[in-house]
């Protein structure tokens, strides 16, 4: 019937279209009446996934990163994340859901599901069985938005304001919408056999590879070197990150999809992962600066949990300390080494620990994958890793790096350049002076 | 009538106020101010990035006396204010011409 | 039984009968043992639901609040909200739940389960069959407590805190408990029919309207319209609008009772709501004033939130986007051009967000609801909206609101005046002027 | 065949014990597909409450505090916060669970599941049948977390940082593990009937002694009494106090280990202790102050959730505005007279508020409990307390406050000696002068 | 030249800043400062803890004009920050040898 | 000796610092101050108010130095200010009679 549905439509306008979506939700009356596969417990845990991971853009990021950032920027910091929530989430609601996760093409899915439309409330996507179609929807979703708003931690301090909401739009359907397409809604890398519980690729490496574009594109902020950069206030970038932290089981148990052992067990290895991260960053610190700093502590720990991600539902709770621990020591060399020497300002680290991060643990899950976490019913013999024997995962996994890593970079930048066409990407010297805060919200702290 | 400026380390604000209150002065005008000397300053760092600070935080005190008065207060300040350590900080004695409360117009040395 | 001990007691003090509740509650001995109707998924929900309500006020509200006001009084906005939690709360389960969904009465409930007296463990509502009742009462409690602290934000800046306090206590019992039983606890607008998923009418139109009677009676800040007034933190705000935004799944999800898919939906819609309000309020200060504001931003979703409340169960995802888009704007209107006609100071526009977007929301759930949507068991046919030929829901509807608005303008107006009668509704000028933390509260920022 | 496996692994080094925990982890193979005695609701429910329960230290304890301190030492008092979260997480996983809640002796559990060995994702813990063992081991994790987190408080402002992380380690081992293998992990305490449901002895208690022991071991902060110590940022500490409320939802609500009406019930009664906490010491600050703080507001709703923490799964909500009202007074009573004229510097009430508190609570439990909340199918009879005619309980649970307090006090006194004869427990004068920001970590708020 | 220096009652800022204007002066610089005199503080309580504060926020006006207008300026700024009560604050009249502007390096009065 | 105060824009604080050490000047006061004069400030709008924002962030530096050395210092601050547009600030130089070093009790030029 949603075929038919299709061909009688194809010749309306977008907004006949939507009708649609109505006629077709409401052709079951009684809805709620009929018996339903949908599981009141999968549905509950996955609101609560849901919100946490919001909670992890709004507030969780957009504190983490105004409070690494100085007091004329933090509002317009804030201002990145939550025009990135309101934008992204229409555009995902409208198309980007449905190009993703609908339809498996090997490069992008279908419009079948824009708005939603042919979906009724018992509706649910193969990819979540056992919670409503809409649901899994608006999880994605909130994917979607964090993804964006990661990237704006690297032009933070001197992005026009407009040509952020241009990237942001276009970011999310070029880069974001395909490469989610391909690993997570049965496009080419999916088919392929990459591995990718929450995001490696489709969420870190991708923003921390557009992050570090982004940055080169645009410049390294005026006085980046000499003057002094101090963040303005790091109490809230630990607030941030307790926010990130707990938002992340929502994240990563979230991509269990359902309320079940698995989940639990995602959520405790992402955990650890993240304390091991913490603790690894803090003693470097400790040992080659004199000092452990909590800017240190928290950045191990989102360095863990940004890394852990993609192997979280692969692998066991005490593989997330030893992926915690490398992801701490890569990101750290990252920061505070390869990101001098290769000379670009990446303001707030978003390639340094996010692009690494991203690119570690997607590659680490093909080495400690454990088959028995991804066995199912539907694949009997889940997904073994190198450890297990199997090293042709650890190839799989590079080929998704690459892949991700390739279009990632070349449509950012890309994209930039038709952005900066449009309107220029950066504010004037004198107003990156003044602050992005007074010059493009004309508003400030006291 | 002279305007005492001093600048002193932050928790030594209390004591001198005391000390100038036991001679006798009632009033005075403190701020918050960054000071560069002798004094060597911190790096902070923030990932990769290292910042010398070499503006440590002081308190700037303003104390308007009359002249036959500005030595005692000097004492006293320097007496409270010391700790012997480099950045315990300075005292100017600027010339002040005339003197007026707002609220009573009074002047000179019945303003203060 | 629950009659018999109702005679049995109506002769004994209140205590007597709070020692009842134990006698009753102990009835089952094993009570867990028997089995019982009690869904645990819904309960799962449901607890997790309350939680993100109560989250709204505390830090939520409170951290929306405090940031839009002068340093000097950030501390005393928040004690708004903690005070409001503490209190609501006692007289809530004293006294207010029993009398707001206990009991038929076209006006209001009974005091049969005050101190839930007469419940056990096994005990459930008839408005929530799934879950615990003193789960049902909690969740109606967290609604109660964030209704008397969005009042509060009209008054911001100059209200005494001991007058604040007996307001607090009798607009509860005299302005909320009795429209909370009308449209949700089987009361005369229950019966005619009105639609109000969440708390358009209860929750917001109600709010606002006391909070511009409350405004009108203790009149202008000090220095209003020539002084800067200009917010002490917006990322105050801003970090509130997150966990407001957060929170409101557990507000308009939770009031589907239930984990199913009329939580998700209504959560998705509320999302879509509160994303579109956000862009619609920031493009057209965008377009009117130069600039678009950090704050804009946060009004126009908080605008839409408040706007999708009352329709988030009745309508679908795509109206959210509609709602959301009209909320933004009234909203905007209602607070940037409105306002200055009618000169009134209302601090923190309660009225202007939560009395317009309450009313516009209302009327608009007559408009688009969808029967499909609520349709159920007991209600096959479901509740239709003007646009599905159902013109008579918009005229519930606009009854709806005239009720509320003037139950709630003429009782609060009287109780002020009563307030008034015991304590000064307003500091001394001169204590405006040093700021009510040090006065009302003896604390400070440093 | 888990003994098998201890048998065939005892003479094994550790890391192969992990490797173990793979093998016996993969025996299953499809073990999803396998049917499992573990809820699904009950499982979505905890880990939303493991999420509540973390939230509380970071940001939640993190905001508390470092909001009642001088701006030099904020980001010190979160470093704090943290580290324990990072650091208690790995010993906890490794070995703290085992010792715990793993084998029944008296005074300390076992190392059979030091990493999780032994188990399969089918497993579960005789102590929370219905969801997996690695999320019940999770969930304690969380409040080990926040005990250690909590005792930081005591000697805020001055305690050097690597001192903190030696201390935080071992007190952890040598403190908190026992005492909580004691009362909840089938040990003497367990066996003689106390009664704690969710950590009145374990938690609070425990960490309030500990503040105490350290508060006199450290000495005073240099200026105490004297200086002018007034927190930096009060509305930090408002924060705080509302995320810790909301997050001890999960914390009582959560001990109940399933969805059902015992955790509706111990959030309903945790939260009623909470408000009527914050407003006894409310009032009795305006009484006896004149005016009423915010700070005490929060401090008194602390107090009151402290003290009901015990208590919550045994008492009836109405029970909570008792043990509130007395918790409000006596912590009120603590932190304003007993402190002055004990004289000591418990920088941040950590004794005042939780170890009274806790006590008080613990005692509480055993005159208030109703044996019908507590009656099951494994104890028919249920835990009946001194008003339903057990005077018994309230020894027993004296008893219980008594080996808490005597271990903890003992045994945080002799680890601290231990630590600061390796390194000095306390920062230079000159550094406490600068602040811990700038000398402990390097940075510093702007 | 002198530098007109007052301490006044920070909501007075913008009043005096207009009285100011109106007699001519067109620039000042102004700073957050706490005052210690006359008018008493208050006392804050954290839970145990009792803490009398004295010193006041203020704010320190600093204006430098020609010598010949100094008392305009001077009763400008009183009558503009005067509420006739205690804490009303004090102006303080110290000379200036020399005054630049450094866009333009003009110097003296040209430098206002 | 002399109190040269200078107010600049905040960003010109670095280049000022080393403009003065080059001159040999160890030591100096910093504050952040609000400016009013001919530079144009801002509006800012929150919801329906508008606020016009005239008072500037800029810094006041106090340095001390000895008379005689007044004018390399002055040169020194305005080479390393100006930026040429409208707000670069302004310098006022102020007689010292006395200057006392804390720590020392060394007095006069000695003290700086
Ligand atoms: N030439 C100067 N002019 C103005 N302020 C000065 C001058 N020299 C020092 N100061 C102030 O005095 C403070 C202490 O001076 P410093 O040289 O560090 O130590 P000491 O006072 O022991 O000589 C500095 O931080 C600065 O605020
Ligand atoms: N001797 C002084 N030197 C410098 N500033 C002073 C002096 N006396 C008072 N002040 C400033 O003037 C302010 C007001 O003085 P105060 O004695 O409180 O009231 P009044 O101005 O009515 O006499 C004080 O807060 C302080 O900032
Ligand atoms: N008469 C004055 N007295 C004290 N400070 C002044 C005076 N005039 C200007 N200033 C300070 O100098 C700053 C710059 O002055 P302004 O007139 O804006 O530009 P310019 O320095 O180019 O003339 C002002 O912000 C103010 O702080």
């Amino acid at each position: 019937m949603r075929n038919q549905l299709g061909e009688t439509m194809s010749r309306q306008s977008t907004l006949g279209r939507i009708a649609c979506a109505v006629a077709v939700l409401c052709t079951p009356t009684a809805a709620f009446a009929q018996a339903s596969k949908i599981d009141a417990a999968d549905t509950a845990w996955m609101m609560a996934a849901s919100g946490l991971v919001l909670l992890m853009t709004i507030p969780g990021l957009a504190l983490f990163y105004c409070g690494m950032v100085r007091k004329k920027n933090v509002l317009a910091t804030m201002a990145q994340s939550v025009v990135c929530t309101g934008l992204c989430s229409i555009l995902w609601f409208a198309f980007g859901y449905s190009l993703s996760f609908v339809g498996d093409g090997p490069w992008l899915g279908t419009f079948a599901h824009a708005f939603m439309r042919g979906t009724s409330v018992e509706s649910t996507s193969a990819f979540a069985p056992t919670i409503p179609e809409v649901l899994f929807m608006f999880y994605q979703m909130t994917f979607a938005i964090i993804t964006v708003a990661l990237v704006a931690g690297s032009v933070a301090d001197r992005m026009r304001f407009s040509a952020f909401f241009w990237f942001a739009a276009g970011w999310l359907v070029f880069v974001y919408v395909p490469i989610a397409h391909w690993v997570w809604g049965g496009g080419f890398l999916a088919k392929a056999g990459v591995l990718d519980f929450a995001g490696g690729t489709v969420v870190h490496l991708n923003a921390g590879v557009a992050g570090l574009v982004a940055a080169y594109v645009i410049g390294k902020r005026y006085g980046y070197g000499h003057e002094n950069f101090s963040p303005y206030d790091l109490s809230m970038a630990v607030i941030g990150t307790g926010l990130l932290w707990v938002g992340w089981f929502g994240f990563n148990g979230g991509s269990a999809l359902s309320a079940g052992s698995r989940a639990a067990f995602a959520i405790v290895t992402t955990h650890l992962a993240a304390s091991m991260g913490a603790l690894t960053w803090m003693f470097l610190e400790w040992w080659t600066r004199g000092k452990p700093s909590v800017l240190g502590m928290i950045s191990g720990a989102v360095a863990g949990l940004g890394t852990i991600t993609p192997a979280s539902g692969f692998v066991l709770p005490w593989h997330g300390l030893i992926i915690g621990l490398i992801a701490g020591a890569m990101c750290f060399w990252a920061c505070t080494w390869l990101k001098l020497r290769l000379g670009y300002d990446d303001s707030l680290d978003v390639f340094g620990v996010h692009g690494i991060g991203g690119a570690t643990g997607t590659l680490l899950t093909g080495v400690f994958a454990v088959a028995a976490l991804s066995a199912g019913p539907d694949a009997p013999g889940g997904s073994p890793g190198l450890i297990e024997g199997n090293a042709r995962q650890a190839l799989i996994q590079l080929y998704g790096i690459i892949a991700t890593l390739l279009w990632s970079g070349v449509v950012t930048f890309i994209w930039l350049k038709v952005v900066g066409f449009l309107v220029p990407l950066r504010v004037s010297q004198q107003n990156e002076i003044e602050g992005l805060d007074l010059t493009q919200h004309g508003e400030a702290l006291q | 009538m002279k305007l005492v400026i001093a600048v002193i380390k932050p928790f030594k604000l209390d004591e001198v106020r005391d000390a100038l209150v036991a001679v006798g002065v009632h009033g005075m005008t403190a701020s918050e101010v960054k000071g560069y000397g002798r004094q060597k300053g911190h790096t902070e760092i923030y990932r990769g990035a290292e910042y010398a600070v070499n503006f440590l935080p002081k308190i700037r005190i303003e104390v308007a006396v009359a002249s036959d008065r500005v030595d005692k207060v000097i004492e006293a300040i320097t007496t409270a204010a010391k700790t012997g350590q480099i950045g315990d900080g300075k005292i100017f004695v600027v010339p002040i011409e005339q003197a007026v409360r707002i609220r009573t117009g009074e002047t000179d040395v019945d303003a203060l």
